[in-house]
């Protein structure tokens, strides 16, 4: 299992340093560099050219790769073009943010998807049943960003039980029990849209695995053991079923990335997924950069923890 | 002193495939005692392996009629409660593929000991575990403490049927039901669990039933034979009536399609089984495969027929038998 | 005919891995009504929209007329019209028969160079399928949408073919897998087995032995990420990184919906484009999973 | 003349591990094993799983490649005959062991047959439609059926339908994995008549690989047993029947289950003495690593595994 796991740590390493090699050469393409958002805008064009080689601007650009991904390690992710101020403080909020969202619409996928999938699993081609994979399947033709749109109008401007945008009411002093509930509420329906479309595809595995699971032969083992079947379910086929369940986890997050973009956008909540749209339409690259290798860096270790999971609960992988 | 285990009369376990049910075991009556092995042999499609599940009441979708005592008590008929007492006590099962019948994400001896469980609720957790070693060690596992602790994956096949034995004589039941124990092993495997097999069944007194396709298999484990074909018993006797005298065409076929000394040609038996829709529910089963023999020979609703004590045959065809090439005609009965 | 089968098992035939596969998924679509309710609905507003679009006159649609602002339904324009004047209806039906056009372009290019892919990595194995697998891995994990609006954002020429191109660059990861591990399962067959001892070439038996078997896995990928496809370039064009400026689209009039006013009280912008992308994944969906059905029930049998 | 010459073959496998997945071993699969058949004779490859038995056979036409030794083949060098070498391919074909998955089932069975033609022979349609429906008749099916598929037979005729395949170029050599025993008893015995016939008739040499010791008894003139990726013993079948002197082949020859159930005590207690021969002098014939030793000859067609005298 050690094995497993540092190999599939030693997977990630090269994983993220490609990544930013990708992404650092797109930030070469993008049109305009650091300087561009450094100077005036009247400096000459000589001027410019002189400031560009004695800022290194001119050199190859694995020279230029190396001192940034230098400064990366350092906690250095450049300075923003727009805001003249360091990237990572401004990411700092707004990955806060997002964080707290990311959790809370894990949370209630989770919620969600483990009874519904149990049920569906269990009393497979019932009326249950068909409700619950009636409603995976709208699910996954129901694009999110129309979903949270749909929310957004029925909950957020109809019934105005949540609101509409920010994520805390300006005003309150931060660390204050209303602070920490106007939060709460702020994140509560973009969350909720997020995990009512998110979970689906959880609900979904879960319930073929219950399915398939059910179909085994060691089930009728079970059974000829003299178990009652509930037994069986609980014992067996649960047990079974969820641990795969568990190493989706981590896959979950590449899932999530997604969501906040469209979901931060429509509800207007200042998080990573706003910023980087906001900055890709202020061409402040930096900004993009940072928050993609962030992104994608949470993407990469989220696929190494769920490996990791599942060779921790699945004995054909820990005893090997 | 044998007694009477298990009666089934007039079995009936059929499959909805669209719209209708097919029979796949059609009017089976049998009997088994305790202390003894009957072996039921038939070729693939047969209803062999149905047969045992109906017994275990294991099939989730099929209809079953007739009646299956156990003991007096008719296991077809009683609540899923009181058959689950039953079963993994007095009735248990060895499954055909070791690889599967076994949870892969369980420890070894918690799967021993969920039989414990269920059945010997009393029994201390020291007690069960030194319950479960000594059955480990009965099947003749090396090294019982540790395999305790292993997941079927780390084990070989043939270690694994040992496992899925263990769990079925965990409770020392008095009937024992074995679907093609041996199919999915190497034969010197086969000869060490065949053996375990019968001492087990020496040992506990249990009555066995022994499913397999190998007739060598049935040869040296089986005391009564019972022969299957379309979902029918066709023949059954004792062991060495069924090898000396065989009466049924079917079975004097099968007997000759497998290889014996100084055999030149094998016998082939002319056309296919047929599948569960298209078999013919009138007339006997085995007819459209001995074309030669006239059809006035069959009946229209075939019987077993005793012709001695304890040697039954279906349809009349039998005493009206013979095989077309010349060679093997010596030996049919009742040339006509 | 002589249909023989030896037991149980066998009796139902999987009709996916017979020849007629196809013709019995076909009659699988036109027996599951729902199925066949979808797939003409589709035809109807493929049809439609196409046909359509030829006649109105694009540049007549987008442009700005500032005289007829946020107009609600009216005689004149039945969906009323945007901030800019321009007639909804128009860019409702010029926007599908983008999407529809986008969803097949961008399925085609990501499922055929998917499917090279997974064939190939799967066939061959061992090295090569453990490089390629690594390649797919960091493709799988990257960050798709960002990196998709990066890309669209620096892209010089950008076209509609561009655009197709960049999308499925970053998604043909998902049936190259699923193609690679179907392709796995295959290779062990014996009829690939005999063919490489009867001399038949590689490509040959990749291409003429082993797809044509996963044909159904095949079609049933490419149907559901059809739809998944629309969704996902409405997506992006409602987040403004979609189509090129001023080509209408779906998702751009979805993305009015932001300004809370034409959220709240001009339903007539964003609503029929939400229906009509809704209704298209739905029926590619009911189409697709009616194909998977098909698939999976024999598969569990055979 | 031996018609295949198989030279200290070996077949090994890497077995990968440690972080960077590197090759610290190999499995042996095959190791070192060393035969030779005349032509038209059945020599029979037997074992348990695991023993290298259809490993041998895969390597011997190029389905697995060679760590070391020579296969020679009508006294031209096989080893590695590439994928072009078509004169030298065609003359050694394969039946596989399970007739459901070995025919595409998506191609008619004029397509199946008509595979290794197109590859090796440059036939018109109307030449190679003649061809197919004559291998059918050959097998015993009606030359009507080129235009099935697959599914439309039994397992036996799909059997039948494989060999038409690998006969189609007219090989001189066949190797048969298991070609029985994914079928029925009944239908096992219609597919051995007929490769006994068509042997015969095409002056076939067959190297025929089985775990049933029942059926390679009845077809093969030779036998060789294989444990471990090694030779135990190898004879004629009266040898090894008749004979057996390596432990390995008697406790082999021992587990067959007999079918006249009056010898179910003799065959019993037979078990038990092998079984108990086998304990005691275990290391009289297995090496510390528990593999076979080299063959000594014993006779002139009978080979056994045993250590180097003196």
């Amino acid at each position: 299992m050690w094995k497993f796991i540092v190999r599939r740590i030693l997977i990630t390493i090269p994983q993220i340093i490609l990544l930013s090699v990708l992404l650092f050469l797109l930030a070469q393409a993008m049109p305009g560099d650091a300087l561009s958002g450094l100077v005036d805008p009247n400096v000459s064009l000589e001027q410019k050219n002189a400031l560009r080689e004695k800022l290194g601007l001119n050199a190859p650009w694995y020279e230029k790769y190396g001192e940034w991904a230098s400064g990366l390690v350092q906690g250095d992710l450049g300075q923003s073009f727009r805001f003249k101020m360091p990237v990572s403080d401004l990411i700092e909020q707004r990955m806060i943010n997002t964080f707290w969202l990311s959790l809370a619409t894990l949370i209630i996928t989770y919620i969600i998807a483990i009874p519904l999938g149990i049920l569906s699993g269990r009393y497979n081609d019932t009326i249950l049943d068909s409700s619950i994979t009636g409603y995976t399947y709208i699910g996954f033709a129901t694009p999110l960003f129309i979903f949270g749109l749909v929310m957004l109008w029925v909950f957020g401007y109809q019934l105005q039980w949540f609101p509409t945008s920010g994520s805390v009411t300006p005003g309150l002093e931060p660390g204050s029990f209303e602070y920490v509930l106007s939060k709460a509420q702020h994140l509560l329906l973009p969350a909720i849209s997020m995990a009512l479309i998110q979970t689906v595809s959880t609900v979904q595995y879960l319930r073929s695995e219950i399915v398939d699971t059910k179909q085994r032969e060691f089930i009728i083992t079970a059974r000829a053991k003299g178990a009652s079947e509930s037994r069986v379910y609980n014992k067996h086929i649960l047990r079974n079923s969820l641990l795969p369940i568990a190493a989706f986890f981590g896959y979950e997050i590449t899932f999530l990335i997604g969501g906040t973009v469209f979901v931060e956008m429509i509800f207007g909540f200042p998080g990573m997924g706003q910023l980087f749209i906001e900055s890709i339409l202020l061409r402040d690259y930096s900004v993009v950069n940072a928050v993609v290798l962030i992104f994608g860096i949470a993407a990469i270790l989220g696929a190494l923890l769920s490996d990791i999971i599942l060779s921790l609960v699945d004995p054909r992988i820990r005893i090997k | 002193m044998r007694n009477k285990l298990l009666e089934i009369n007039n079995l009936k376990t059929s499959f909805r495939i669209g719209d209708n049910y097919y029979a796949a075991v059609d009017d089976v009556s049998l009997t088994v005692n305790n202390n003894e092995i009957l072996g039921i042999v038939g070729e693939s499609g047969s209803g062999k392996s149905a047969l045992a599940f109906s017994i275990m009441g294991l099939h989730t979708r099929a209809k079953i009629e007739g009646n299956i005592f156990y003991k007096g008590q008719d296991i077809a008929n009683i609540s899923p409660a009181k058959l689950n007492k039953l079963r993994g006590d007095d009735l248990a099962m060895i499954f055909q593929d070791p690889l599967t019948a076994l949870n892969p994400l369980m420890r070894i001896g918690d799967q021993i000991a969920e039989t414990l469980i269920l059945h010997k609720p009393e029994m201390s957790q020291k007690q069960r575990k030194e319950r479960v070693l000594e059955l480990i060690d009965l099947v003749r596992i090396p090294r019982p403490e540790h395999v305790y602790e292993q997941f079927p994956h780390e084990l070989s096949g043939g270690m694994r049927q040992r496992v899925v034995i263990a769990i079925a004589i965990a409770n020392r039941p008095d009937l024992l039901i074995a679907d093609e124990p041996t199919t999915a092993l190497d034969v010197t495997i086969q000869a060490q669990i065949l053996d375990l097999i019968r001492e087990l069944k020496n040992d506990l007194d249990s009555g066995v039933i022994l499913i397999t396709h190998d007739l060598g298999v049935v040869a040296e484990m089986a005391d009564r034979v019972a022969v299957m074909y379309a979902g029918q018993i066709v023949e059954i006797a004792e062991v060495h009536t069924l090898f000396e005298n065989p009466l049924h065409p079917y079975t004097k076929s099968l007997l000759n399609s497998v290889p014996t000394e100084g055999q030149e040609k094998l016998h082939v038996i002319q056309g296919v089984v047929p599948s569960l829709q298209k078999l013919p529910r009138k007339g006997c089963r085995f007819a459209a495969r001995i074309p030669w023999v006239d059809a006035s020979a069959h009946e229209e609703y075939p019987e077993l027929h005793e012709v001695e004590p304890g040697h039954f045959v279906r349809c009349t065809c039998y005493s009206h038998f013979y095989f077309p090439d010349e060679s093997k005609e010596a030996y049919a009965h009742g040339n006509s | 005919m002589e249909v023989n089968n030896t037991n149980l098992a066998n009796q139902i035939q999987d009709p996916t891995k017979s020849p007629s596969g196809l013709k019995i998924l076909w009659k699988e679509i036109v027996r599951d009504k729902l199925a066949l309710v979808s797939l003409i609905l589709l035809t109807l507003i493929t049809v439609f929209v196409y046909g359509i679009a030829f006649v109105l006159d694009q540049d007549e649609i987008v442009r700005v007329d500032l005289f007829a602002i946020h107009e609600p339904p009216s005689e004149e324009f039945i969906l009323g019209t945007d901030y800019g004047g321009r007639d909804i209806f128009g860019q409702l039906i010029i926007g599908t028969r983008n999407s529809l056009s986008i969803g097949f372009l961008v399925t085609a290019i990501s499922g055929i160079f998917g499917i090279a892919f997974g064939l190939i990595a799967g066939y061959f194995g061992g090295y090569t399928d453990n490089a390629m697998m690594r390649v797919l891995d960091f493709f799988q994990v990257l960050p798709f949408t960002m990196l998709v609006i990066v890309f669209v954002s620096i892209v010089p020429n950008y076209t509609i073919l561009a655009f197709s191109i960049i999308m499925a660059a970053f998604n043909w990861m998902g049936i190259a897998r699923l193609i690679r591990s179907k392709a796995l399962q295959e290779k062990e067959l014996d009829y690939v087995q005999a063919s490489k001892t009867l001399g038949t070439s590689h490509t040959k038996i990749i291409f003429r032995e082993v797809m044509p078997n996963i044909s159904s896995l095949i079609i049933v990928t490419m149907t559901l990420n059809l739809a998944a496809n629309i969704g996902i370039e409405s997506g992006l064009s409602f987040l403004g990184f979609g189509f090129p400026e001023s080509t209408p689209s779906l998702g751009t009039l979805l993305s009015y919906a932001t300004n809370p006013q034409t959220l709240e009280y001009r339903w007539w912008i964003w609503v029929p484009a939400a229906i009509l992308i809704l209704v298209m994944m739905l029926m590619v969906r009911n189409v697709g999973e009616a194909l998977r059905r098909a698939t999976d029930a024999r598969q569990r049998r055979g | 003349m031996a018609i295949l010459k198989v030279n200290d073959l070996k077949v090994y496998f890497p077995i990968k591990a440690g972080i960077f997945n590197r090759t610290v071993d190999h499995v042996k699969a095959v190791d070192g094993v060393s035969f030779s058949i005349e032509q038209g004779k059945t020599y029979g490859l037997v074992g348990e799983s695991g023993s290298g038995k259809t490993t041998t056979g895969r390597a011997v036409i190029g389905l697995e490649s060679i760590y070391s030794g020579k296969v020679m083949f009508n006294g031209k060098d096989i080893t590695n005959f590439g994928r072009k070498n078509s004169a030298l391919r065609k003359d050694v074909q394969m039946i596989f062991q399970d007739p459901y998955s070995s025919l595409n089932p998506r191609k008619r069975i004029l397509d199946i047959i008509a595979e290794p033609l197109r590859n090796f022979e440059n036939l018109s349609m109307q030449e190679e439609k003649k061809r197919v429906q004559s291998l059918l008749e050959i097998v015993g099916l009606s030359p009507e059926s080129i235009l099935k598929y697959p599914h439309e037979f039994s397992g036996g005729q799909r059997q039948r339908i494989g060999i038409a395949r690998a006969i189609a170029v007219r090989p001189k050599l066949i190797i048969a994995d298991e070609p029985v025993s994914a079928l029925d008893v009944s239908v096992q015995a219609q597919v051995l008549n007929f490769m006994q016939d068509i042997q015969k008739e095409l002056n076939l040499t067959y190297l025929f690989i089985s775990h049933d010791l029942g059926i390679v008894k009845h077809m093969c003139d030779d036998i060789a047993i294989m444990y471990k990726g090694r030779y135990v013993e190898q004879g004629t079948t009266a040898d090894i029947f008749n004979n057996p002197q390596h432990i390995y082949t008697k406790r082999l020859v021992s587990a067959i289950p007999d079918i006249n159930p009056r010898n179910r005590e003799k065959q019993y207690h037979f078990r038990q003495e092998v079984q108990r021969e086998y304990a005691n002098s275990y290391n009289d014939y297995f090496d510390s690593e528990g593999l076979a030793y080299g063959l000594q000859p014993i006779s002139d067609t009978h080979l056994v595994a045993l250590p180097e005298r003196g």
